[in-house]
């Protein structure tokens, strides 16, 4: 291996990064429609929420992204790789982060409720306001763990043709055929992007911990 | 730039040849600027410029890479893709490209079947040996997702002896890959019948492309006449002989 | 001290609520006069904080009817948002537990429900709130979190908070019962305050001092009844029921 | 898109080999990497430095590595020292590593939430630390605990794909091996998937179950 | 009452705490007698609790020692296991918010450190658990978890687990504070009879009652210091320190 072979592994590097954010990001965002369904005081849209997230996490991930990109990309609309395996992961992510708020959501104190209820907040202020940003702190860790996760989990892309990080490892390692030393690299740099991840939580929790701790 | 093309015929995308580019060193690959390589690669690559196309290549898996064609996203897909009867009921396959052996890795130099009998046998899924070698061996058969796989389990002895395509193997040994393992080309046997006849490899395309197909099987007819084949096994330091087809078959 | 049933602010019908099969509320009816202290007190789980919490429908009760002025619900009926928020902003609550926002600072923790409510702009809601801290005591401690502050001082940022509403009335849930002896005087200083500028108040306590001495009406529940009701000094000295009387030494004798 | 009814018949003895494969790699890996998991917990929250280092190392590494690579470097990696492990023993150590890895955290979190003054009233009682964390902490932790690492078992049931590459015939490499022979791909995944969620749905709906069971001591 | 300095059971000197650069014991110089109830009383953040829980280590100490009997720990010293352990079965803790293992029965939360700690079998933990529970009127509950006793109720299952190690002292941390008047009054009757029995008990409390009519000796504690001491009827009526009427003045005036 020489210094040449860096330059697909550091441009896999990219697409790993592009899925990995954007995936997270959406499901982020869509989590907090799929919690607030979740908990939902219509029994129907309970149901429905329940039935969606568990199905969609027990479905492995690499027949999610066949099932958007060849089946929707087939019948409804043409879509590029990149953009089903975001989809994808992202629905994925989505089911996984109202699991993780539904958690941190529970965790904070009743009396939090009752004040904001008492103080006649309404329930956008009551979540925006009081519910989120506790519940955002709780949060936090289980989050950074599963986007590291979900980092790894993008590699299903490549099966699709997203030259990916595990794409330009896998290929590598055949063109030089050395597995061990290509997959080493490629684990060094998943373990490299995972750390600052990891660590940013870890002091981001302990950051807000000491804020709110005596 | 003047071109004519050598056959009316329609494309997915129109004046591009799609094609989904497994990783199947030395038979199909795309490199680090995004241009499709490898035997079957070039192969591809020669029947684009012939019927003036430019080349769109998309690195895929296996399994997406029938489902691209399928699915109208791709025309053709690369890979030392078998022709077999069964694939044949879903897909079109091309004239054969060249025949593919199965070859015997082996420190001890095997060439027979049945020095596999009582050893720790490795193949790579895929292949059109698997299904006779399993009934053959039970379970001392191992079976990889690659070459690559397979070949570090060879060398670390938790096999004893790899079965694999016979060209893969003269590339990997022609990189230093293999060590003191040597390749040969499996002697026929009757439990085997792919070391009766050597499989043909060839391109899937969409059943309904009848045209394409025409043209396809036109350009290899042409490649193989004119020599282009040959040239190009050579280029990755394989003989010629490879080249030497004889009639399209389906294997059973 | 005003005339009986004279001026009613609130005034509670045959209110009742039960878990399951368990009745906490046995149908409650109550008249609180505007500017009057009524203390509740009783044994534990004897509905006192039920009854707090369903005058301002944090629970909604099963039955009955809750005026507020001229504003009436039906329990019986489903109760529309509009309604529910116009109870809450005419009843402010400060609770046992304090139940401050823990990652606001003590001034946004002010601010935010006059914001958020009453519609009013950031620099407005924080020269009210600043006017509340001071009168609670507490203007430097405005740009700390809650807690940095002490359990009385806490406590005196929540009833900061309930007033930031401008309430009519203002319910108290046992606010001193978490706070040592000298951080309790501090909030019942407070609340005296609050009492002598006419605020009309319902207070669950067991400070047996405030209730003969700050509130006009003293309430004796059990069991999900009142069972004893009065002129704080007449149900303090001289209780007619057992119950009471039973109770009262309790809390005499500790 | 839909396997025919003769492929599901032809197809299904093949699968459930791989899934019985899976399912055992995942019970295995679960059974060692949860206990590894609390004693990783135990280590970042350990007061010793040299505890806390090493186990923080082989947590982050453990759930920052692809469970590909920590599959590749135990059964490929390890032989050039000497140990050569099978395919089964090396998934499962593989896997094992990296639940241990991910459940560590989340048991962390759990065992931190049990209220301080559970800890004290052990400490108070003379319960040794394992006691304490045997009879207090691990049963209101785990209460806690149970619905993110039934989720994350979900996640290794999945990986356990992977282990196609050390050749480990798990449920995926049988659905690409149908495939591979009659380019019929996409239904034999969908057969894979289907049976995926027939195992993983039930569980989750059981550990459901469980999580409300459990719960009761806490209701009046 | 016996006679002073006689059969000192617990001694303490110059027992110190800090957090961070605060001070939070100031070098604590105490003898308890056997048999000696010894109150202590101050205002919130006075070191109270933190004196208790140094005595039995719940906190490790910054300086100074502890004697129980014979048996001298030196905080400046690194403490073993077996001498933690031995501490730890000598003197019992009930806390003011009870702490009982929510997931376990009442027995087995009065049973569990019988086994664990004093190896007893199963069989005859559970009987002196049954004996410990009748003494404090709850042998009915033994089959209950703790969430469906009041109050009250656990307070005093708090207290027959701490007595199932046999302890010869028995500490009491604001026992009833977290207790309506009636329920902390149960709680106060089993704890007026364990003195009563013998048992030496340091008792953190604000139930000036107890202090008074219980309690052999009055401790005030301010800022880490022991600012008062002596014969509780002394103390409660005549404190000398001017912080300890102003104490003793905010809890009456409450
Ligand atoms: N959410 C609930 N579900 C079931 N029962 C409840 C609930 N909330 C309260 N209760 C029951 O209702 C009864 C009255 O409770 P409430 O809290 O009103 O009593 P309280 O008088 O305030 O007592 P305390 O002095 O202990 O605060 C109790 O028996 C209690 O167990
Ligand atoms: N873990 C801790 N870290 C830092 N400071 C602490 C800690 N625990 C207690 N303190 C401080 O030590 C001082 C004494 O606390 P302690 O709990 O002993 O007081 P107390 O007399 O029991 O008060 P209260 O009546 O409120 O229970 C307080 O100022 C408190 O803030
Ligand atoms: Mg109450
Ligand atoms: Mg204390």
């Amino acid at each position: 291996m020489n210094a040449a072979d860096f330059v697909p592994l550091l441009r896999g590097l990219v697409w790993t990064v592009a899925l990995t954010g954007g995936a997270f990001l959406i499901g982020a965002v869509l989590g907090v429609p799929l919690l607030a369904a979740r908990q939902s005081r219509l029994w129907p849209v309970r149901f429905l929420a329940m039935t969606v997230i568990q199905i969609v996490r027990a479905i492995p991930p690499i027949l999610w992204l066949f099932i958007i990109f060849f089946g929707l990309g087939m019948s409804v609309m043409p879509i590029n790789p990149f953009n089903a395996a975001l989809m994808g992961l992202g629905l994925i992510a989505a089911a996984n982060m109202a699991e993780i708020y539904r958690g941190a959501v529970a965790s904070i104190h009743h009396g939090q409720w009752e004040a904001s209820a008492a103080l006649d907040l309404g329930r956008w202020s009551t979540f925006r306001d009081i519910v989120a940003p506790q519940a955002f702190r709780v949060a936090l860790p289980s989050a950074a763990s599963y986007l590291i996760g979900l980092m790894k989990e993008t590699a299903v892309a490549s099966t699709i043709g997203v030259a990916e990080l595990a794409y330009q490892g896998n290929q590598l390692s055949q063109l030089t055929f050395r597995g061990l030393e290509v997959f080493a690299l490629v684990g060094l740099f998943y373990v490299l992007l995972s750390l600052p991840i990891a660590w940013l939580s870890r002091v981001a929790d302990g950051y807000l911990r000491a804020k709110v701790a005596r | 730039e003047d071109c004519t093309p050598k056959h009316q015929f329609s494309t997915i995308e129109a004046g591009t040849l799609t094609v989904a580019v497994t990783t199947f060193v030395p038979h199909s690959f795309v490199d680090d600027s995004g241009n499709m390589k490898g035997i079957d690669g070039d192969i591809a690559a020669e029947f684009a410029k012939r019927e003036c196309l430019k080349v769109k290549a998309i690195a895929v898996d296996p399994a997406a890479a029938i489902q691209y064609v399928l699915s109208g996203q791709a025309d053709i897909t690369t890979g030392d893709w078998y022709r077999t009867a069964e694939r044949a009921k879903v897909m079109s396959l091309s004239a054969p490209l060249y025949t593919d052996q199965m070859g015997i890795y082996s420190k001890e130099g095997f060439k027979n079947v049945s020095d596999l009998e009582g050893k720790q046998v490795g193949t790579v899924q895929g292949y059109l040996w698997v299904a006779d070698l399993k009934a053959m061996l039970g379970g001392s058969l191992k079976l990889y997702p690659n070459s690559v796989n397979m070949q570090q389990d060879l060398s670390s002895g938790r096999i004893d002896v790899a079965v694999d395509g016979y060209s893969t193997g003269v590339v990997a040994a022609q990189k230093g890959a293999l060590g003191d393992v040597k390749v040969n080309v499996a002697a026929p046997d009757d439990r085997v019948k792919a070391t009766k006849e050597a499989a043909q490899a060839a391109f899937p395309y969409a059943l309904s492309a009848k045209e394409f197909g025409v043209a396809l099987d036109a350009a290899i007819t042409d490649m193989h006449a004119d020599g282009t084949i040959v040239t190009i096994l050579k280029s990755y330091g394989l003989d010629g002989t490879a080249a030497e087809t004889g009639a399209p078959r389906l294997v059973e | 001290m005003m005339p009986a049933s004279d001026n009613v602010l609130i005034r509670l019908t045959s209110l009742s609520k039960h878990y399951g099969s368990h009745t906490v509320l046995d149908g409650i009816d109550l008249e609180v006069r505007s500017g009057e202290v009524l203390a509740i007190i009783g044994p534990s789980g004897s509905g006192k904080s039920t009854l707090l919490r369903c005058i301002n429908y944090l629970e909604p009760p099963d039955g009955g009817t809750i005026s507020i002025g001229s504003m009436t619900i039906d329990a019986a009926r489903p109760v529309g948002r509009p309604e529910l928020s116009g109870l809450r902003r005419r009843v402010g609550m400060v609770f046992q537990s304090f139940n401050l926002f823990p990652h606001m600072s003590v001034l946004r923790n002010v601010s935010l429900a006059q914001e958020r409510t009453l519609g009013r702009s950031r620099a407005e809601a924080g020269e009210r709130s600043m006017q509340l801290l001071k009168r609670v005591g507490l203007a430097d401690k405005a740009g700390q979190f809650p807690v940095r502050c002490s359990g009385g001082q806490q406590q005196r940022i929540a009833i900061a908070r309930a007033l930031a509403l401008d309430p009519e009335i203002m319910l108290f849930d046992e606010p001193t019962s978490a706070l040592d002896p000298e951080l309790g005087l501090e909030v019942l200083a407070v609340m005296r305050e609050l009492a002598e500028s006419g605020m009309t108040m319902i207070v669950v306590t067991h400070e047996m001092g405030f209730a003969e001495n700050v509130s006009d009406t003293v309430m004796i529940m059990a069991d999900g009844n009142i069972i004893e009701k009065g002129p704080s000094k007449d149900v303090m000295r001289n209780p007619r029921e057992e119950r009471t009387k039973r109770f009262l030494r309790a809390v005499h004798d500790r | 898109m839909f396997p025919t009814q003769d492929e599901i018949a032809a197809w299904l003895p093949d699968l459930l080999g791989g899934l019985s494969i899976s399912l055992q790699v995942t019970a295995l890996s679960l059974a060692i990497g949860i206990p590894f998991g609390l004693v990783l917990a135990l280590g970042v929250l350990a007061k010793s430095r040299f505890l806390k280092g090493l186990s923080l190392f082989l947590v982050e590494v453990g759930r920052g590595a692809p469970a590909l690579v920590l599959l590749q470097f135990i059964y490929f990696g390890l032989p050039t020292t000497g140990l050569t492990l099978g395919s089964f023993s090396a998934a499962v150590i593989a896997l094992a590593w990296n639940t241990g890895a991910y459940t560590s955290e989340i048991i962390r979190a759990s065992l931190q939430s049990v209220a301080h003054g559970q800890r004290e009233a052990a400490e108070a009682l003379g319960l040794n630390r394992f006691d304490e964390l045997r009879y207090v902490l691990l049963p209101q932790g785990l209460r806690v605990a149970l619905p993110a690492l039934l989720g994350f078992s979900i996640l290794i049931f999945q990986g356990t794909s992977l282990c196609f590459t050390i050749a480990l015939p798990e449920l995926v490499s049988r659905a690409y091996e149908i495939g591979s022979t009659t380019f019929r791909y996409f239904p034999a995944l969908l057969a894979a998937g289907v049976l995926y969620a027939a195992i993983s749905i039930p569980a989750a709906l059981l550990v459901n179950h469980v999580e409300r069971r459990a719960g009761l001591y806490a209701q009046r």
